[in-house]
């Protein structure tokens, strides 16, 4: 499935001058720089409470910084956050899973939010997604009788339904077994090739193979 | 020019030194204002021939009822301009409104009741001035309670800002509805300000206590709001500068 | 955008029966508290008859205000409030769905209840008619203002008094012109006025209170 | 004199009018007194903030 799909035709540049961000009276961070084009990976590093998930948080327009902003393609995403939105799949800390309803459901709900490329009726794509995330005949089973790994691959799902060409993935990997963490890094590298961008913070090792990545330290810059 | 004045008064050293500087004056005028007013109220002033003199309790109510509102529209003012333009100096001057608004509101319902008890012969009528007033403590009280339930301040001051945006479309639909539900009930209340003509020698010591409230207002606020702001900013450098100057 | 809304009010309707249990609560809760009225007055018919109206819109409020915090409390914990926050669809619209979701599963059992109970307290056939269009512009008006309020407390962990603080001096206006329009019904005067501020009262609540929630909630996430 | 007690009888409203300033003294009093107080503390506390910093740069 990763193959056949073209390039993305929106890639552009994710920039971030001088970010800082205070919590609780002290820096969080501060001066966060750095440019990413397509093709590229960042992936953040630093130890726990040193503000990756603020960072990608704020990355996705959903935390304010104190200082600095984020640009994509170098306009500010608080102007043109419909567009911006429109380009971006998150896959955050707690998956934006309801435990009651259907994995269809899930994904039909997510299917419009983000105003896939698809359609909702189309019982073909949402089967081949399924398939691809190994979830199949599991279409009408309720998420919360899924395991904490299938969870995980459901909310993942939501970077296929959309030809979004930034993916903000926090820690994608935890609760994954081997065949789990082998899909999910086909899936960036598929998507780096098409051209995309990803920002992604993870304890473990990605295996990607011929891609730029940036790391970035924050428990370095703090 | 205004927008420039304004972006420098969002500086908060700027702000710092300029309300530093004006305080002394305010308190001055404030006090040359209540001495007037009070001179003017208790002394000058003839007694009302119906009320007698407990009509002098006007002179603390009614100024104190006017600025309830007035300390409310400024807060969603500086509300709005905080959400629009994210200027640091309108969240604290929002934020520091509150408690004055909410002590000049309980200031007018004690005294409206204690005004009422010679005039109704008790202390509390379901009259639509006073219910107003005291759901507009209950505004105040709830801007406060939300603000001390958010323990990030500047999160909490734009949850303050919406709330105080909202509070204020609601103010004048709570207040009709109100009185439109007060006169349904029980006909034309006693209407303590709707004289044909007040004589002058009353009317001067009220304006004059009206501007004396809003000094007081003013010098409260700056004063609450200059502690906030150097708390707030106790790290940055104007602040140190500042304490080094003093050489303490 | 319609697609949208739909899918938002069917997905929040299927999770409130998914959780039958809960969904009666708020109609016990109103029921209930209209119950215990004529304990704790006494079962005088002439005074009951009086403060029936009152008494059926007080438990009214209380009702919606008991529920409300579910407009958003399971969206906030499991992240589905940030995929609808960075999603590419409005989220003042997003919110109209979940007021109007709300209304439906709290609301309108109300609406159905209340004249049946206030048969029960003797109020005249004009009052009952009267009480049913007042609940049925009221109540939407009560989820509305609501949405504003739990929007702003659903981070912290202790919201549920400081809502009640905030909603209720709100829902003020409603209580007083429902309730007169009942009174006035049963007293055989005309209830157009109330009635009419009622409907605008409905059409200004819808119409402002989504943006108002949406920038809480954006506060509340970030 | 007797204007003094005259004028503080209030012409028999004495108690509901001078309660009534009363309270504005007071509570108008604190408004003023409290934040001044609030600004003693703080200094002290910005005093130690600083003079902390100042340690830890050495």
């Amino acid at each position: 499935m990763f193959k056949s799909l073209p390039a993305y035709t929106k890639s552009k540049r994710l920039s971030v001058k001088n970010l800082a961000v205070e919590k609780q009276d002290r820096w969080l961070f501060q001066n966060i720089n750095f440019d990413l084009q397509p093709k590229e990976v960042l992936h953040l590093e630093g130890e726990n409470g040193s503000g990756k998930t603020t960072l990608l948080r704020v990355l996705c327009g959903l935390t304010i910084a104190d200082e600095g902003d984020v640009y994509w393609n170098d306009v500010s995403i608080q102007k043109q956050s419909y567009d911006y939105h429109l380009q971006l799949s998150y896959v955050g800390h707690s998956d934006g899973i309801k435990q009651d309803l259907t994995v269809v459901e899930n994904l039909r709900v997510a299917m419009v939010l983000s105003r896939s490329i698809y359609k909702v009726s189309d019982k073909q794509i949402l089967g081949d997604i399924l398939k691809n995330i190994g979830l199949e005949n599991k279409e009408d089973t309720l998420a919360f009788h899924l395991s904490a790994g299938q969870r995980r691959r459901l909310a993942f799902a939501r970077c296929l339904l959309n030809d979004s060409a930034l993916w903000i993935l926090d820690e994608p990997l935890t609760a994954l077994d081997i065949k789990g963490i082998a899909f999910i890094e086909q899936a960036i590298q598929a998507h780096i090739e098409r051209g995309g961008l990803a920002v992604i913070t993870s304890h473990q090792p990605l295996n990607i193979k011929n891609v730029r990545c940036t790391r970035l330290n924050l428990s370095a810059v703090a | 020019m205004i927008m420039r004045f304004i972006y420098q008064l969002g500086s908060p050293p700027y702000f710092y030194a300029l309300s530093g500087r004006l305080l002394p004056w305010l308190s001055g005028l404030c006090f040359i204002l209540f001495a007037a007013g009070l001179y003017g109220g208790l002394v000058l002033a003839p007694a009302d021939y119906q009320q007698g003199d407990s009509f002098r309790i006007i002179y603390i109510h009614v100024p104190a009822a006017w600025m309830s509102l007035f300390v409310y529209m400024i807060m969603a003012f500086s509300g709005a301009m905080a959400l629009i333009w994210r200027i640091k100096i309108a969240e604290i001057i929002l934020i520091n409104s509150a408690h004055i608004g909410a002590v000049f509101t309980f200031l007018a319902l004690v005294t409206g009741s204690i005004w009422g008890k010679p005039m109704w012969g008790t202390w509390w009528v379901w009259d639509a001035r006073l219910t107003s007033e005291l759901l507009l403590l209950f505004l105040y009280l709830g801007i406060i309670a939300l603000y001390s339930a958010i323990d990030d301040k500047r999160k909490a001051a734009r949850a303050v800002a919406i709330l105080a945006l909202v509070g204020v479309v609601n103010i004048p639909i709570i207040h009709y509805s109100v009185e439109w539900w007060s006169t349904l009930h029980q006909g034309p209340t006693v209407t303590k300000f709707d004289k044909p003509s007040i004589d002058t020698r009353m009317l001067i010591p009220l304006l004059l206590m009206a501007f004396a409230y809003k000094f007081l207002y003013a010098i409260v606020v700056l004063l609450r709001a200059r502690n906030d702001l150097l708390w707030r900013e106790r790290r940055s450098q104007w602040v140190a500068t500042l304490f080094s100057k003093e050489g303490a | 955008m319609l697609q949208a809304f739909l899918i938002i009010l069917q997905r929040d309707l299927i999770l409130a029966i998914r959780h039958r249990a809960e969904l009666m609560n708020p109609m016990l809760f109103f029921v209930l508290v209209v119950v215990l009225f004529p304990l704790g007055i006494g079962a005088e018919a002439t005074i009951l008859e009086r403060i029936a109206p009152g008494i059926i819109w007080i438990a009214a409020l209380l009702s919606a205000l008991l529920s409300l915090d579910r407009i958003f409390r399971t969206d906030m914990e499991d992240g589905s409030l940030e995929q609808m926050l960075i999603s590419a669809q409005p989220m003042s619209l997003l919110i109209l769905a979940k007021i109007i979701a709300h209304w439906i599963i709290t609301g309108l059992p109300v609406v159905l209840v209340g004249p049946l109970l206030a048969l029960f307290l003797g109020l005249s056939a004009e009052g009952i008619e009267t009480l049913f269009f007042t609940l049925l512009l009221g109540t939407p008006v009560l989820s509305a203002i609501g949405s504003v309020g739990v929007a702003l407390t659903v981070g912290l962990r202790r919201g549920g008094v400081v809502l009640s603080l905030l909603v209720l001096p709100l829902y003020v206006p409603v209580l007083i012109f429902a309730s007169q329009a009942v009174d006035a019904a049963a007293a055989g005067f005309p209830t157009a006025a109330p009635i009419a501020m009622l409907s605008a009262l409905l059409l200004l609540s819808l119409s402002l209170t989504p943006w108002a929630a949406s920038a809480a909630l954006k506060m509340s996430v970030s | 004199m007797e204007a003094f007690l005259k004028f503080i009888d209030m012409g028999g409203y004495a108690g509901y009018v001078w309660s009534s300033y009363g309270l504005a003294l007071l509570v108008f009093g604190l408004s003023i007194i409290l934040p001044l107080k609030e600004k003693r503390q703080l200094e002290k506390r910005i005093r130690r903030i600083i003079q902390n910093e100042k340690s830890v740069s050495k």
